[in-house]
């Protein structure tokens, strides 16, 4: 058996890699596939902290190339999603420490008792985001409908061409409310730019910065909006033809309005 | 748990790693027992590697291969087995490694230990538990030790003055103090004992060569996890806790755990 | 000839300069860095330049970030960025041929970061010497530091004498800026400004406060700003918020400069901001 | 407060704004990109300079630039003299100018043409081209705010022409 071996990319960081990662990886463990989600911003690691998992850590990643452990003793098994690992990066070293041929080996390895690895790669396109695209076979690239951040994901896009690997594009923090009025750029508007084949959008929610300050994935809960939202993404992501979610709630244009007058 | 009749399969840590054995009798009633075992603490042992021990002769390539499908789904990863000729042609069919022939146990003895266990088990009032979730790696972290253990009169005390901040690691044979906090993600890993004045919110690993008698002690004490010689104990929910203890709390091993206990004055 | 003309030119500005910020004798450059990305750290760099520019201080931005830049977009100059800092460095062209006056704010130039090149290509010394250069003319140089803490951080740190730590009231955000503190030289001092604050989520638990994040990073207290949609319109357009005198984000950003320049400026909480006003209409969520 | 929603009320908004700020950035980001491409187009202009005149290979420089409205992209091909085999291309039209670094001043005017030999000692100059998107190649005008000191003096000194005008930074 032999995985897929995915990368989450962005170029910009604070854009929502290690949220996607996290709440992607858990939509697809629910789905009963075997996930193993792989930070690979060694110094600067936080899918442990956005999985709550960071108390549990004895190995990392590092130790696992350097030999002086093995990949299931490093890998943290979620205790509350079955089938969700997560094999945590080193912080007290840097990206130097691992060249891409071991993080290629290393996905390999992990390809082959899982049915997906997904690698949160750092920000930047320098030696961490080598690594992270050498371990992989497809990209998901994270943008936000932000000049900067589209930008970047375009100098990704480019990079990853480069390397002839599918990629799909995940739009993170729409607020349909300012793209209506004409402050924010629209999905369309993003797709356009980078032309590339939509994964999922996802709107802007202020649950998400509380599960992350908890420690869980908001796929935890199916009864958030964004949980439904990632189960598409996942489903998507395993070829399945699934419609978008359409984000015109009553808009928080129309609301304030309404308040303002009632 | 420590109760039970005498085990027809029992786990135990050794330096090597987990060591399982399939006691003599009725090999199903042994499965059971390790199913048991492994479901009353379901990630205890995870990332070990294992070593079965059979008394009686080998069990067939199925029946090995349940034991093992279970362990596998804890965690536990064979890696080799012992036992008498049939146990070694078992391993040879299935490429794992023959360590020889089965210790003797003294199924008794250990008993006879458990049981004063029991007996000692009441700890002081405030003690508070860590629930111990890295059984499996506490044989790696012996092994870890690769340089020699300095004895105590030769080791120095570090001593550092500020923010252990993360990604920080502060290494010392000997003691390490710390005047200020150590934030999440520092690394603090002394082979004595580990003093913070201020909050330790850190990792701290004190006794990092073998030391048992080793202590961690901060004003408060909330580790992302703390790891005294070769145990690990993951920090509980700080939640719960009440903020500010006077005079700080100790984290130290008693009954082959880590315990934290607030400081009382005179005591200890 | 050339140089004599530079000297001449640098004279100037210097004089009127040290009237405007008489602390100040010769330039001073800092450093805006998080450890993570999309912080504000690139906003953070463009207000508090427009803002300590539109107090009548020479100011130069660095745009460290060699490979991803971004502070020319969010200054609204992307049109206008010819030569890159790594031209400087590499000696193609003069420093003076790559600084990018700002039309609207005309005591404040950018030194674009190279869109097609890495951080690895930038030589630590020779970003030492540039840095030191600018200081020369100007009274003010904010390097916006990459993401990250390899090759890109360090060179941006190296020619700095203080720092300004962005950080948001997450978890991720304290972690990572906790340990760029670490790395960053004592001598620095590092001051936090915490970034994107909501207020109501604070009141509700849903959010680390200030004091939460300071508990942590145990650092002087530069400035608090609200997350507010018009940050995102603003670098839409590409218009510092900072010099929108009607916003109550770009006043943060004021004071923040009133604060380097060493007034004494208390540090200001954020009113209810607009996703609170939202709430507070429907009752919260 | 009102003042805010004046401002949401506005239908272009800062989207509009940014999406076509974005065009134009990833365009000259992309034509930054190909270093192939800008390769091939450099020898081609050379090729098609070089047929009037004579021009220093190892120090042309194709750069772009984004600019109010277009990319724009600059050629910088040092001038080494013209061709002998072609003499009868109309001279050029040139500023009144001393060459850049010092001693060798090169008097030219309308009608004269300099000795090829001392061209050759003289320091090149510069001829800065642009080309917009639709490939005319023209000159760059005088921009007031993108010419700096270097340009200034680029400026100054001898310009070779080429026939079209700009139509960028006008």
């Amino acid at each position: 058996m032999s995985g897929r071996r995915i990368v989450v990319t962005s170029g910009k960081g604070g854009v929502g890699k290690t949220t996607t990662t996290a709440n992607l990886g858990a939509a697809l463990a629910k789905r009963g596939r075997k996930v193993a989600l792989v930070d690979a911003d060694i110094g600067l690691r936080n899918l442990d902290l956005v999985l709550g998992v960071e108390k549990r850590i004895v190995f990392d990643l590092v130790e696992v190339v350097e030999g002086r452990c093995q990949i299931r003793q490093a890998l943290i098994r979620d205790k509350r999603i079955e089938n969700l690992w997560i094999l945590p990066a080193a912080q007290t070293r840097d990206k130097d420490s691992i060249t891409e041929a071991q993080f290629l080996r290393l996905t390999t390895d992990l390809a082959e008792f899982h049915d997906f690895v997904i690698i949160d790669c750092p920000a930047g396109i320098e030696h961490g985001f080598r690594n992270a695209v050498a371990g992989s076979q497809e990209a998901i690239v994270v943008t936000t409908p932000e000049v900067s951040a589209i930008r970047d994901a375009d100098r990704v896009i480019g990079k990853i061409h480069e390397r002839k690997m599918p990629m799909r594009l995940v739009i993170n923090r729409i607020r349909p409310d300012m793209v209506k009025s004409g402050e924010m750029m629209s999905v369309e508007d993003v797709c356009e730019i980078l032309s590339a084949e939509l994964l999922g959008i996802v709107p802007d929610d202020e649950e998400v910065i509380d599960t992350t300050n908890r420690g869980e994935p908001i796929v935890l809960d199916s009864t958030k909006r964004l949980a439904a939202i990632y189960d598409k993404m996942a489903r998507r992501l395993e070829g399945e033809i699934v419609e978008f979610t359409r984000l015109e709630e009553p808009s928080l244009f129309n609301r304030i309005i309404a308040g303002w007058r009632g | 748990m420590w109760q039970r009749p005498p085990h027809m399969a029992l786990l135990r840590g050794t330096s090597q790693g987990l060591q399982i054995t399939i006691a003599t009798g009725e090999f199903h009633d042994s499965v059971a027992e390790l199913a048991e075992t492994l479901q009353a603490q379901p990630d205890f042992y995870r990332g070990s590697l294992a070593h079965l021990v059979f008394r009686s002769t080998a069990p067939s390539v199925e029946e090995f291969q349940q034991i093992r499908g279970m362990l596998d789904q804890s965690g536990i990863t064979v890696e080799g087995m012992l036992g008498d000729e049939s146990v070694e042609s078992l391993a040879l069919e299935l490429e794992l490694e023959y360590l020889g022939s089965a210790p003797p146990i003294n199924i008794e003895d250990l008993q006879k230990r458990r049981g004063t266990r029991l007996e000692r088990q009441a700890l002081s009032e405030g003690a508070r538990s860590l629930t111990a979730d890295f059984a499996g790696a506490r044989s790696d972290l012996a092994a870890r030790r690769t340089t020699p253990v300095v004895p105590l009169t030769q080791a120095t005390t570090l001593y550092y003055r500020g923010t252990v901040r993360s990604g920080q690691v502060l290494r010392q044979l000997g003691n390490i103090v710390v005047v200020g906090d150590v934030n999440p993600g520092a690394e603090l890993i002394a082979s004595g004992d580990i003093v913070v004045f201020g909050t330790l919110r850190g990792q701290a690993h004190a006794g990092a060569q073998g030391d048992t008698a080793a202590r961690v002690t901060a004003i408060e004490l909330s580790p992302t996890q703390l790891r005294i010689a070769t145990l690990i104990a993951a920090g509980e929910q700080t939640a719960t806790r009440s903020k500010h203890r006077d005079g700080g709390e100790e984290a130290r091993i008693e009954e082959n755990r880590i315990v934290v206990v607030p400081i009382v004055r005179g005591v200890s | 000839m050339h140089d004599a003309q530079r000297e001449t030119q640098d004279a100037a500005p210097r004089e009127t300069s040290v009237a405007a910020s008489p602390t100040v004798p010769r330039g001073h450059a800092i450093v805006i860095t998080s450890g993570k990305g999309g912080v504000g750290k690139t906003t953070t760099t463009a207000n508090v330049g427009a803002a300590l520019a539109a107090r009548g201080a020479k100011v130069a931005l660095v745009d460290a970030d060699v490979g991803l830049r971004n502070l020319d977009i969010v200054l609204g100059l992307e049109s206008r960025v010819r030569y890159h800092l790594l031209d400087v460095i590499e000696g193609k062209v003069s420093l003076e041929d790559a600084l990018i006056r700002d039309k609207r704010s005309p005591n404040m130039s950018l030194l674009a970061a190279s869109q097609t090149r890495e951080k690895d290509d930038v030589d630590t010394n020779k970003m030492r010497a540039l840095i030191e250069q600018l200081r020369e003319s100007f009274d003010w140089v904010l390097i916006d530091c990459p993401a990250g803490i390899e090759a890109g951080f360090r060179n941006a740190v190296v020619g700095a004498q203080s720092a300004i730590v962005v950080c948001t009231p997450e978890v991720s955000s304290v972690r990572d800026a906790d340990r760029v503190v670490g790395l960053l030289p004592q001598s620095l001092e590092p001051k936090l400004i915490v970034n994107r604050i909501r207020p109501h989520l604070v009141r509700r638990g849903k959010m680390l406060s200030v004091e939460d994040v300071n508990a942590i990073l145990r650092l002087p207290l530069l400035g608090i700003v609200a997350d507010e949609p018009e940050v995102v319109m603003a670098t839409n357009r590409g218009e510092p918020i900072a010099l929108d005198q009607r916003s109550q984000t770009g006043a943060s950003y004021r004071s923040i400069a009133a604060r380097i320049v060493g007034e004494n400026v208390p540090v200001e909480r954020p009113r209810m901001g607009f996703f609170a006003r939202i709430s507070a209409l429907f009752g919260g969520r | 407060m009102f003042d805010f929603f004046s401002r949401l009320f506005k239908r272009d908004g800062s989207s509009a704004t940014a999406k076509e700020r974005l065009r134009l950035v990833l365009l000259s980001d992309h034509l930054s990109l190909s270093p192939d491409t800008v390769e091939a187009l450099k020898r081609d202009l050379i090729e098609v300079i070089s047929r009037y005149v004579k021009v220093d290979v190892g120090l042309c420089d194709v750069s772009f630039e984004q600019q109010a409205a277009t990319v724009a992209m600059h050629a910088n091909i040092p001038i080494l003299g013209m061709q002998n085999e072609r003499p009868a291309v109309p001279p050029p039209v040139y500023a009144k100018a001393e060459s850049r670094s010092g001693g060798n001043s090169m008097h030219t005017s309308t009608g004269e043409r300099p000795y090829l030999d001392d061209l050759h000692t003289a320091s090149a100059s510069s001829a800065t081209a642009t080309l917009s998107e639709e490939a005319i190649i023209g000159i760059e005008e005088a921009n007031a705010d993108s010419l700096n000191a270097a340009e200034q003096e680029a400026a100054n000194s001898k310009r070779a022409h080429t026939n079209a005008p700009s139509n960028a930074g006008s």
